[in-house]
């Protein structure tokens, strides 16, 4: 890159990804969008908006309520040489699909001997923090995370937004993109010439000797609200977004482990069996003797999203926890 | 009202006493629906909410023919069917301001309404989730050797959904007491039952499970009730499940994000020319049974005891968030 | 066989090189089914292992229509539904003994064969999980004007499954060219049809979304090839989906782990007296097309082959452990 | 317990939980069994065998495949005042239930502000090693254990097997019951008056020193197996089974630890996001100052389960590399 300045647009997370999807859909006529109320009403998010009017309905396609059979057939589709988008309008109604993601999209390349492989791309908006309580509040990114045969991505910036998918449509292998819900009209610039970006490793947002945070999704803004405060206390917190949840980039909060000494791990996910858990565990087993105290972990309470706005609040992984936690564990020598 | 009339009978052999009382409840629940939208504008109350204009016949005339030993399984789309239940406008409101007060402790909010008292067993949020749940109400209350019927509500959306297909076969095959109510308003959000169904009849399907049907004007809520009623006879006679299609429309929005790019304008006043509230009105009137005070004093009613309700959830309290984590597991344990 | 028969004309005029080729495939299905069993027996073969005995005319009949563009979806009770698409013997029998010469590199095993130069997409082995699958390699092949059909096969058991529901609704509202199959054998596991079906008439379930069907007598090879074949021609023709109900029987057990508590031998007995096999020799031999050299012959040539597949598989390797973890990602990009 | 010798009956695990079944349904009239060929077929695994000509049809109830229906409707019986025993033929076929669990079944007693508890037990079959392949091997518990709302048993013993059923029965929420399939055949003794078992605590099972080894499910019994042979090596292992995977017992397997200064754990589940890594995160959590070494953990490897034998023995965790892996750990100071 030479020193002149790129040509930068203002944008939302939304429109980041609606134009990753637009932009997808010009490239390559294989792919298409399939989900519920993806034309017609805009998508719930608003983000399809107007796709449907540039692409037409073989292309973006409003499926029934039928969450099992519209992502099973995204899998065929993709194994009969489509490259479709599934979405789901929100990880809370993935359950209803499961089976087919693990038992089916997960398994098909391996049970068939690496003959079939399933080029699917998943999109569904994930997250709590609207009060949309127990059945529509889930943040189940980390628990797919689990899964061998898929790939997990958490677009937390703009330029994730609109540069995973393209890299998800490359990827011969099914691929779940998360988008917090929360994120949609977050606000902020992007190179005019913005495309796809790697979904490999972590990101470092963030420089930092006294700690290492790391987090993924919409926690990531949370984080680097509470590094900004720790810096006026002379704390200096690296961050990290993981971006990718399966595979998980060990290679980069390791090295930063190996610097800081301390690690914290910020999740939107409830505590027992979250992706945190398994950073945790991975940081335990890399750099044990790096460690100048515990790992710990914010998570969500482990409750059903409750409506209350206090309630919610609560039980979500806050600023202000992470910034007393961080003082706490920095005050601590190993 | 003047006492007279309240002995009068009147349209279809339907006593006036009891025709006010539907038309009150309609009116309550319109009027509770607008509130609640004012409310959610001025940010008490947050979350989605699905209101129920136009579809008011539905709740209040299928309510009538139930038992308090009946079940009800709802929708998130469910104000109107918890009032018609009988649920309090105080509890409810308390619920959608997240006040402790709320029918659900304000941990559900508009789309879980709970009440145990009146078996109302939510306000549930994923589309078909309540149709296995009313099976299964209908099964323990036939092992039990009681005579309840459990009545679950559904829209149309509901119907591609795989559960749909699974409960209407079990509640068949075993010949369970459930009432299938589907709530066809021809749109799940911004999907037309065009664009869902292969087959937009859904008496069709039903048919193919052997389950007794018919499909009723939802706008009219003596038709519904009368064919509730039968139903329900149907139902309680053990005869097995039964499904009725309520033919009806939303006046609003789905949710308060909504800019209904999927209808047009001309079509929702069609259908506002059958508002079931209007219509019914006009009836009563046309017999003679009600004038223009009677309507205006119901209204009035209405609009106070919403406020109260109001006044209600704004005197309310919220849990100490040290009780976030109560209600994941129960406090007692059973016998 | 003797040449001069080769080019008669035979059974519903269908020519004798035909009906023998029809035969010689399902006395190979049924020689090697019994073969597997022999195997499991002696612990060549492990897991589950479902036969097809019994079922033989339906695979070998539905699969003439077919032609090397059009996919198929299979159960996991597939190795008549491999071998009558054209997967070699070889390559399922190595399949099943877990070496890498197998058609799923001994990853799959008897529930998952797979096969690319054919289309084969398994052996699935969640009952149902094959319909969704079906209905978007349907969309697949439409969107890119393909004029390829899908041919999706599962058992009586599957239409209790949402994904029934689900799935031949969307192959209906989007017209996709999907023959849906149900292998009817009457049971699911120990289920009879009538435990599990409010209603025992599939076809009436079909109709209910609108998609073209008929039932068939799967025991009969040339009604599923001729009903098979018209299904196939609607469906080219891109007049949507269609279902094909083949009335069958499962001559073995559900598996190698099964009782038969459920059914009686004289229920089994009694259908036997419909075997595919015998009952097509019988009106072969009646006709006069074939003698029982010939049908020795046939006999013995399945055999051989069969013996070679064994041997095959036998000399089969096993595939590294170091590679235990290939297949679970691909190991190219793609464009 | 006096001193006198107890009077014992040779049983089998499939035994025990047909015994515990039959125990409660004869004890409580509300409990009756629900899954697919429960009655007629004799149950897949044959643990029901019998108790339709016992009980009647009425009790002991074949449903059709629609596991999202019948689980939907165990949980609809619950509230209707019965106490279901909800048969999931095998923990592959519970993700078409997974909405009703997660959604559902784990929700409705907050979501209703604590007016609707949903007292059901779901059991279901589990776990690799019977050459099953991709969609038949699965062992999810440690997954669905990510899941507030609901508890989560895996019996390993015959005492478990007979015993847990009657506890879950009495529990006032959503109960899951893993049994691993591999252990229905495992013989041994039960007392005559055997039953219920606490289902809060993890139990120690073989006391030692040098290291604390955690496990639960069929692993147990490779665990103990491992241990024997480390005895004579000199080497001598606690061996915890954890028994109830949510809520975890943290008491016990942190006081071990405290002891040991060593810790591995032993999980068939998949590496990421597992119990394990769970259990490993709260030694960091709650042990670190404690611990001699890092904590390991020996997962199945993170495959959709091969065929082929040698290949699924490889993806388990095995006696073998348990003991390897101990010998290595306790040869390491911190
Ligand atoms: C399983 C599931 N999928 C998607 C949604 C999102 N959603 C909420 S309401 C709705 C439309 C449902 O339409 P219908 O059943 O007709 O009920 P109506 O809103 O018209 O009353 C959708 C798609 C959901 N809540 N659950
Ligand atoms: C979703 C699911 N539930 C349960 C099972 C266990 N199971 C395997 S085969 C079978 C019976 C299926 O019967 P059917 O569809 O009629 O096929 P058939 O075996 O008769 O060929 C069952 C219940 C399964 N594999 N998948
Ligand atoms: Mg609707
Ligand atoms: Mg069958």
């Amino acid at each position: 890159m030479n020193g002149e300045p790129q040509e930068v647009l203002k944008t939302t997370y939304r429109e980041a990804v609606r134009e990753a999807i637009r932009d997808a859909m010009r490239r390559d006529e294989r792919v298409f969008l399939m989900g519920e109320d993806v034309g017609r009403y805009g998508g719930c998010f608003a983000v399809s908006k107007g796709l449907l009017e540039e692409f037409g309905p073989e292309r973006i396609r409003d499926t029934p309520l039928s969450e099992s059979t519209f992502v099973g057939a995204g899998i065929g589709a993709a194994l009969g040489g489509m490259r479709p988008i599934v979405e789901i309008m929100t990880v809370n109604f993935s359950l209803l699909a499961a089976d087919q993601i693990l038992n089916t999209a997960a398994t098909y390349l391996h049970m068939s001997g690496g003959l079939f492989n399933v080029p699917l791309v998943i999109r569904m908006a994930t997250g709590g923090g609207k009060q949309l309580a127990a059945q529509h509040s889930h943040s189940l990114e980390g628990w797919f995370a689990h899964i061998p045969g898929i790939k997990v991505l958490t677009p937390a910036t703009l330029e994730d937004a609109r540069g995973m998918l393209w890299t998800a449509l490359e990827d011969p292998d099914p691929v779940l993109i998360f988008e917090n819900s929360t994120l949609y009209n977050m606000e902020g610039e992007l190179p005019v010439d913005a495309g796809a970006v790697d979904i490999n490793h972590a990101r470092v947002c963030r420089q930092g000797n006294d700690i290492t945070i790391i987090t993924y999704g919409a926690s990531l803004f949370k984080v680097l609200d509470a590094a900004d405060i720790l810096e006026k206390n002379g704390i200096c917190a690296e961050v990290i977004d993981l971006r990718t949840l399966r595979p998980l980039d060990d290679a980069t909060y390791l090295s930063s482990v190996a610097k800081t000494h301390r690690a914290l791990i910020v999740d939107e996910g409830w505590r027992s069996g979250s992706i945190s858990a398994e950073i945790s565990a991975r940081i335990m087993e890399g750099a044990f003797y790096e460690l100048d105290c515990p790992v710990e972990r914010i998570c969500s309470a482990e409750v059903p999203m409750p409506y209350a706005k206090h309630l919610e609040q609560a039980a979500l992984p806050q600023t202000e926890t992470i910034v007393t936690t961080v003082k706490r564990m920095v005050g601590t020598n190993g | 009202m003047s006492e007279g009339k309240i002995i009068q009978k009147g349209v279809h052999g339907v006593d006036c006493e009891h025709a006010l009382c539907l038309l009150y409840q309609m009116m309550f629940i319109r009027r509770f629906e607008d509130k609640s939208a004012e409310l959610y504008s001025a940010m008490k109350i947050r979350g989605f909410l699905h209101l129920y204009n136009g579809e008011e016949a539905v709740a209040v005339g299928a309510m009538q023919a139930l038992t308090p030993e009946d079940a009800i399984v709802a929708t998130y789309r469910e104000h109107g069917q918890a009032l018609a239940r009988g649920i309090s406008a105080g509890a409810i409101m308390a619920e959608m301001y997240g006040k402790q007060e709320g029918c659900s402790r304000g941990r559900g909010g508009s789309m879980h309404l709970f009440d145990a008292k009146t078996r109302f067993y939510g306000g549930n949020a994923i589309v078909g989730c309540g149709l296995p749940v009313a099976v299964g109400l209908a099964l323990a209350d036939k092992m039990q050797g009681k005579k309840s019927v459990t009545c679950c509500l559904f829209g149309d959306g509901a119907v591609a959904e795989g559960e749909f297909h699974e409960s209407l076969n079990l509640a068949a095959l075993w010949n369970l007491p459930v009432l299938f109510f589907c709530e066809n308003n021809l749109y799940a959000m911004g999907t037309a039952l065009k664009y869902s169904q292969s087959v937009t009849d859904l008496s069709k399907k039903v048919e193919s499970y052997d389950v007794a049907s018919s499909s009723v004007d939802g706008m009219d809520v003596l038709a519904v009730e009368a064919a509730v009623k039968k139903a329900v006879e149907f139902v309680r006679s053990g005869k097995g499940p039964y499904f009725l299609e309520f033919r009806t429309y939303r006046f609003r929005a789905h949710s308060m994000f909504d800019p209904q790019l999927y209808r047009t304008k001309e079509e929702v006043e069609e259908w506002k020319k059958r508002d079931p509230i209007d219509t019914f009105i006009h009836r009563l009137k046309d017999q003679g049974l009600i004038n223009d005070t009677d309507i205006k004093e119901l209204e009035e009613k209405a609009e106070a005891e919403i406020n109260e309700a109001v006044v209600f959830a704004e005197a309310g309290t919220w849990e100490p968030v040290e009780d976030l984590t109560r209600f994941v597991y129960s406090e007692r344990r059973e016998v």
